[in-house]
């Protein structure tokens, strides 16, 4: 009983690790940019892929595919940001809202062409055999992905904290208007925060396509998962949003292992509804009026 | 002679007798189609009206009052639900079903609305997308729904033309219903009290407006035609798994027709119903493949370029200037 | 409770307490408003003027003191409410809805109204004091000038037949000619209707010449009150705000 | 408003024109519905080219009935309302005398009353669910199987010859997932066996450490996986990557092995039971020349995919129907029927011909992949 325990408490923090990454993304774009960006999905996807037809096709090596994969993403986001949801700053919330779904509909066609609907496999680097550590068993893939996760997420806080850039970023977060008159060029950092946010989705695509398996409809799950985890740790909430992935994770496994797995996607959803009620603000979040 | 209605408008312009006429025929022509076409293409026009009152459904809580209610499948489903378990374990007739889908719909979005219409832009967005997700989970493990197995429906007495013309009716009847009460509402101080909640809150309570409770009857009226649109197709279709009636893509769909039309309009939802569907069915059968890339690029290009819906764009010059000014105005 | 008055008071604020988070912005503040009478309340920016007047409206609630209404107490009273008894609010910045038309803005304002067969008569008033409104009542009013939304956001108020219209910067960023337009549209509406108006103002000069009483606000106090005859003179007051 | 007449009157030509252009063909039309476009279309598309092959070689032959066959193919996008959209196209529009379609049960099963009132025979190729079947409808024929004939074959080998005597099942929450775990839960109990545990899983679901936990904690010595190719995979992954090997996992309905193998990799997968039906590396016995065409011929013309049941079932299908039209000697939907009944066919995927249900008996097999290559073990009937 108590080894499963563990073991469901193991693996739910190793899915947590991985939806705090996507929903760090997620997190900085909504409270920097007031973006729901529902296309978080498909950088994520993207990420996947493009790691797949670099170790698959071009025989890159693993690590240096993760990069350049995340890499590409940032570029498209870049892109899409620019194109999309500039003309649109300051406009309704609505609006973009439905501009990224249908980017996020476009995207995941695009993919399903290019692609097909077949899943696909990333080839590792490294057996994935299970490691025992007394009752515990976990692989290296997983310890791989956590450990990047938690390197990410390290590095963009560090950023955010100590670089004059992550300033700027802060700064434009508590006060756009001040931060225009204090010099800081707002669109730049726009642009930059939507790449980064795109990069992260991305990161965390390749690793959990490294341990799962990426197909183009792969971001619909992983979007929801985010959208949950965004609003446990409150909607623009960074470091709410890596403990909000660890609950999530955990929550779910434990849930799945003792209650049902029936109702295992609903606890998450459960959990949203009564945080948009009765503390919309997210867990971890000063309550505020929204 | 110019009438004039309640809010001292004239109901009838002086130019307006052409554009009655053609209206004339046009719902005249709808109501002949059944005896003129058949089966395929009297389907196809009820899936085009079902789509047409999904529409006008999101149009009065997102384009009349603002709120985006991405998931507002859930009554779609809900009321398909109602119905398919009404009338498979207790075996009500399905006349008795479809109201009580509606019935259901209306009890279920209000009790909701009041927590959390209190939510504003974004939030109202994602709980109504968890509440559907919530829903779909829940109905995929009760007993009664029959789970992710899904309820097989009585069949629908008749012949092939009945059930088709049935539907066809029933849909088209619905739709025009939904409009005209849309149209009602447009011209009342209750559409007025919703624009100026989309517009501001703080704003519409200094004009005197309580802003929940007409909040709370604009998701009412919303769900309670989605639950008979809901309801309809379940019995139509003859079989319903929580895949199938709480598929994302409609509620997806659904806003396009709506923002394509022209939010906020009367007719533009149906207008856009039409336009998507039919154009999809017709055009876009040869590119199959391409099409969801096609909805989704209508979706960004009318959201940018003219978020008033393609009746802005009709009588006007192309020029880049108008899509420019589109971006500017934006507002949905 | 009340201590008789000479005029019957129509809204009566007492030791207001105001903020948000830790920032208080109202301290002790205290008020009375007759009925039939134009109050003036002076004050810079930041003064917490458009905070006491939301407060008094109801979009913002105090934290402590209270707020009295014909006799009654309104303090936790919601906005809408206190708009269908009679308080209404031309806010700052006009704020009309851009996206609807001038008549549907006018008529939004009488929302309030128990009895809607009255909107043609009021209607008709507010087009006979601003008969430009008349010629623009299907423009969307965001396409409107500065003085005519300032016209249009008037007019809205006075569609709800209110007792109370509380004006917030009347004079803001609009022309000279305008401004005296609608001064004098306020001083018609008052003769003819009888009604009791705060007037909240930067413009001294305006608001010192429209009120009968004028309280002066400074960094949340109430630093000075009276006749605004007396005030006019008050030697500090004609250093401080009239630069003389 | 003039603006939006117009759109309507545009639209509305538009309708009237397509309604008219059906125009009248020489050939015999056979019309299918698959998913062409959606998660499902990669299968449903080899249905149709295993159909076209079949349609390839009988107007090489000369056709039927002196006339050439031609197939109309509609997207069903593996969904009732699309499919019953397609169906009915088919049989307004082009007037085809008999459908073969539609993929998912789901679908399928919305068809049926379409085909029922129109009066045309459905031969449905891949969906599994009962009620397809049960209770039988005179204008519904299956070639696959369903789940209780695969129960009640199972019955002889689960426990008694693979030794699954404490089984778990991991299977989707959808009527196939269920269906199947009631008839061989069936199996597992008549011969004494124990059904420890069954986990339901939504479709899409990725993560099923949590299931597997409990799984490994639950003393089962085996695991009957009941899913899409995808999942499966992922499953037979996470199994390997919770050193869950020892259990006995066996996969059910027809899981392409050569998927497996690509998608949880060459360890994982070995070991695994795959439950087959038609499969290239064991045919029914006496068809293995046949078997060895058939394959060559679909590689020749789609040499970068691999063949699968659905082409088979696909090829077999049509064959089936081209048989009835022969029977039948006239392309008239209720004399294909009546033909139906007592066709019989060799056919790639078993010895086609329809019981008092209208369904066929399917052949199908159980494999071990060993070291990547499928091996098979036992022929079920």
């Amino acid at each position: 009983m108590l080894t499963e325990v563990l073991q469901q408490v193991i693996n739910g923090l190793v899915m947590g690790s991985t939806y705090a990454l996507t929903a760090v993304g997620l997190t900085m774009i909504f409270g920097m940019m007031r973006v729901v960006n529902f296309t978080h999905g498909e950088f994520y996807m993207l990420g996947g892929f493009f790691a797949f037809q670099l170790t698959a096709s071009l025989h890159l090596n693993y690590y240096v595919s993760v990069v350049v994969a995340i890499l590409a993403v940032m570029a498209v986001g870049f892109v899409c940001e620019r194109v999309l949801l500039a003309p649109l700053r300051g406009k309704s919330i609505d609006t973009t809202v439905l501009v990224t779904i249908g980017l996020s509909i476009f995207l995941q066609n695009l993919a399903l062409l290019w692609w097909g609907p077949t899943p696909k496999s990333i080839p590792l680097p490294f057996s994935n055999t299970p490691l025992q550590w007394g009752p515990v068993v976990l692989t290296w893939s997983r310890i791989l992905a956590v450990s990047i996760t938690f390197g990410l997420i390290v590095l963009v806080h560090l950023l955010i904290q100590k670089s004059l850039l992550g300033k700027a970023m802060r700064a434009t977060f508590q006060e756009k208007d001040a931060a225009l008159l204090a010099g800081v060029d707002v669109e730049r950092i726009y642009a930059f925060t939507f790449t980064l946010g795109a990069g992260l989705a991305a990161g965390a695509g390749v690793l959990l396509g490294s341990i799962f398996l990426i197909y183009p409809s792969m971001g619909n799950i992983a979007i929801l998962k985010a959208f949950i985890v965004v609003i446990l740790g409150g909607m623009g909430n960074f470091i709410g949003a890596i403990c909000g992935g660890l609950i999530l994770g955990v929550t779910e496994g434990l849930g799945a292992g003792f209650v049902s797995s029936g109702y295992k996607d609903a606890i998450g959803f459960v959990l949203v509804i009564l945080i948009l009620m009765f503390r919309p603000s997210g867990l971890f979040g000063k309550a505020r009026r929204l | 002679m110019a009438e004039r209605d309640r809010l001292g408008r004239k109901t009838t312009a002086g130019g307006a007798w052409a554009t009655r006429t053609v209206f004339g025929v046009l719902l005249l022509a709808a109501f002949l189609v059944p005896l003129a076409l058949r089966g395929y293409w009297v389907r196809l026009l009820a899936n085009v009206f079902m789509f047409g009152i999904l529409a006008q459904g999101v149009n009065i809580i997102a384009g009349y009052c603002g709120y985006l209610a991405l998931g507002n499948i859930l009554f779609f489903g809900l009321g398909a639900y109602v119905t398919a378990v009404l009338m498979t374990h207790f075996g009500v007739p399905f006349p008795v079903a479809f109201a009580a889908s509606g019935a259901g719909a209306v009890i279920f979005s209000a009790g909701i609305g009041l927590l959390i219409l209190r939510l504003k832009g974004q939030y109202f967005l994602m709980a109504t997308l968890a509440l559907s997700e919530l829903m779909r989970e829940v109905i995929s493990s009760l007993d009664i729904t029959g789970g992710g197995r899904g309820l097989t429906l009585p069949m629908f007495t008749g012949g092939a033309a009945t059930v088709n013309n049935f539907f066809y009716y029933l849909m088209l009847l619905l739709m025009l219903a939904c409009t005209f009460c849309i149209w009602l509402i447009d011209r009342s101080y209750l559409g007025l009290a919703f624009k100026a909640i989309k517009f501001d809150e703080d704003a519409a309570s200094v004009m005197g407006i309580n802003p929940p409770p007409y909040k709370t009857a604009a998701w009412a009226i919303s769900s309670l035609f989605t639950g008979f649109a809901g309801s309809a197709f379940a019995y139509w279709m003859g079989y319903i798994d929580p895949g199938v009636v709480f598929e994302i893509t409609p509620s997806i769909k659904m806003y396009l027709m709506m923002v394509l039309g022209g939010a906020g309009t009367v007719w533009g939802p149906v207008a856009g119903a039409l336009f998507i569907e039919l154009v999809s069915e017709l055009a876009w059968s040869r590119f199959m493949e391409y099409q969801f890339l096609i909805v989704g690029s209508i979706l960004i290009l009318t959201c940018l370029f003219t978020p008033k819906g393609l009746m802005d764009l009709v009588g006007k010059k192309f020029t880049w200037s108008l899509f420019t000014k589109g971006i500017r105005e934006n507002k949905i | 409770m009340t201590e008789p008055r000479e005029k019957l008071e129509l809204l009566t604020v007492r030791d207001l307490d105001a903020g948000y988070g830790d920032a208080q912005i109202l301290w002790g503040v205290s008020l009375g408003i007759a009925q039939g009478e134009i109050v003036g309340l002076l004050g810079g920016n930041g003064a917490g003027k458009t905070t006491l007047l939301n407060i008094i409206s109801g979009l913002n609630s105090p934290k402590t003191g209270s707020i009295h209404y014909l006799g009654e107490e309104i303090t936790h009273v919601n906005t809408y409410n206190r708009v269908r008894s009679g308080i209404t609010q031309i806010p700052e910045g006009r704020q009309l809805f851009p996206g609807l038309t001038v008549r549907q803005n006018l008529l939004l304002g009488s929302f309030s109204l128990a009895d809607k067969s009255r909107v043609p008569e009021e209607l008709d008033f507010v087009f006979d004091l601003f008969p430009i409104l008349s010629e623009r009542q299907k423009q969307l009013a965001g396409t409107l000038s500065g003085g005519e939304q300032q016209m249009c956001a008037l007019g809205r108020g006075l569609m709800s037949n209110p007792k109370l219209i509380l004006v917030d910067e009347l004079s803001l960023g609009l022309a000279p000619v305008a401004v005296e337009r609608i001064v004098e549209a306020l001083k018609k509406v008052y003769r003819e209707k009888s009604l009791s108006i705060l007037v909240v103002e930067q413009d001294v000069h305006l608001c010192l010449e429209l009120s009968t009483t004028a309280y002066v606000l400074e960094t949340g106090h109430i630093v000075k009150q009276g006749p605004s005859e007396e005030l006019a003179k008050d030697p500090q007051i004609r250093k401080s705000y009239l630069g003389i | 408003m003039k603006g939006m007449i117009g759109i309507v009157v545009i639209v509305f030509s538009l309708v009237v024109l397509g309604c008219g252009s059906a125009g009248a063909q020489e050939a015999i039309k056979i019309g299918i519905i698959e998913p062409l476009t959606g998660p499902a279309a990669y299968d449903g598309q080899s249905v149709v080219e295993g159909a076209r092959l079949a349609e390839e070689e009988i107007n090489a032959r000369g056709g039927v009935l002196g006339k050439q066959i031609r197939l109309v193919v509609e997207d069903g996008k593996a969904d009732p309302a699309e499919s019953v959209n397609a169906a009915e196209k088919l049989l307004v529009r082009d007037q085809v005398p008999v459908i073969m379609g539609a993929w998912a049960s789901s679908a399928t099963l919305a068809v049926m009353p379409v085909m029922k009132k129109n009066a045309t025979p459905l031969l449905v190729e891949t969906a599994t669910s009962l009620k397809v079947t049960d209770p039988p409808s005179e204008w519904v024929y299956r070639i696959c199987s369903n789940s209780a004939i695969d129960g009640q074959l199972m019955e002889k080998y689960l426990v008694p010859t693979l030794g699954f005597k404490k089984a778990a099942f991991m299977a989707a929450n959808n009527d196939f997932g269920r269906a199947v775990v009631t008839f061989w839960s069936e199996a597992v109990k008549k011969k004494g066996g124990t059904v420890v545990l069954t986990e339901y899983h939504a479709p899409g679901e990725i993560n099923f450490a949590p299931s597997l936990t409990k799984i490994s904690t639950s003393g089962a010595d085996s695991i009957i996986i009941t899913s899409d190719i995808q999942t499966a995979s992922n499953i037979i992954k996470q199994t390997y990557e919770m050193g869950l090997t020892k259990i006995k996992r066996l996969v059910t309905n027809g899981i392409p092995s050569e998927a497996i193998v690509k998608l949880a990799g060459v360890e994982a997968s070995e070991g695994v039971l795959v439950h087959n039906y038609w499969v290239p590396f064991a045919p029914p016995k006496g068809q293995e020349a046949k078997n060895k065409q058939f394959m060559d011929k679909y590689t020749a013309k789609y040499p970068n995919k691999p063949v699968d049941k659905y082409a088979a079932f696909g090829y077999d299908g049509i064959r089936v129907i081209a048989q009835a039209i022969v029977t039948a000697r006239a392309a008239d939907p209720v004399k294909i029927k009546e033909a139906l009944k007592k066709t019989k066919v060799d056919g790639l995927t078993g010895n086609i011909q329809f019981d008092d249900k209208n369904q066929a008996r399917p052949y199908s097999s159980v494999s071990r992949i060993e070291k990547g290559k499928p091996k098979l073990v036992v022929r079920l009937n």
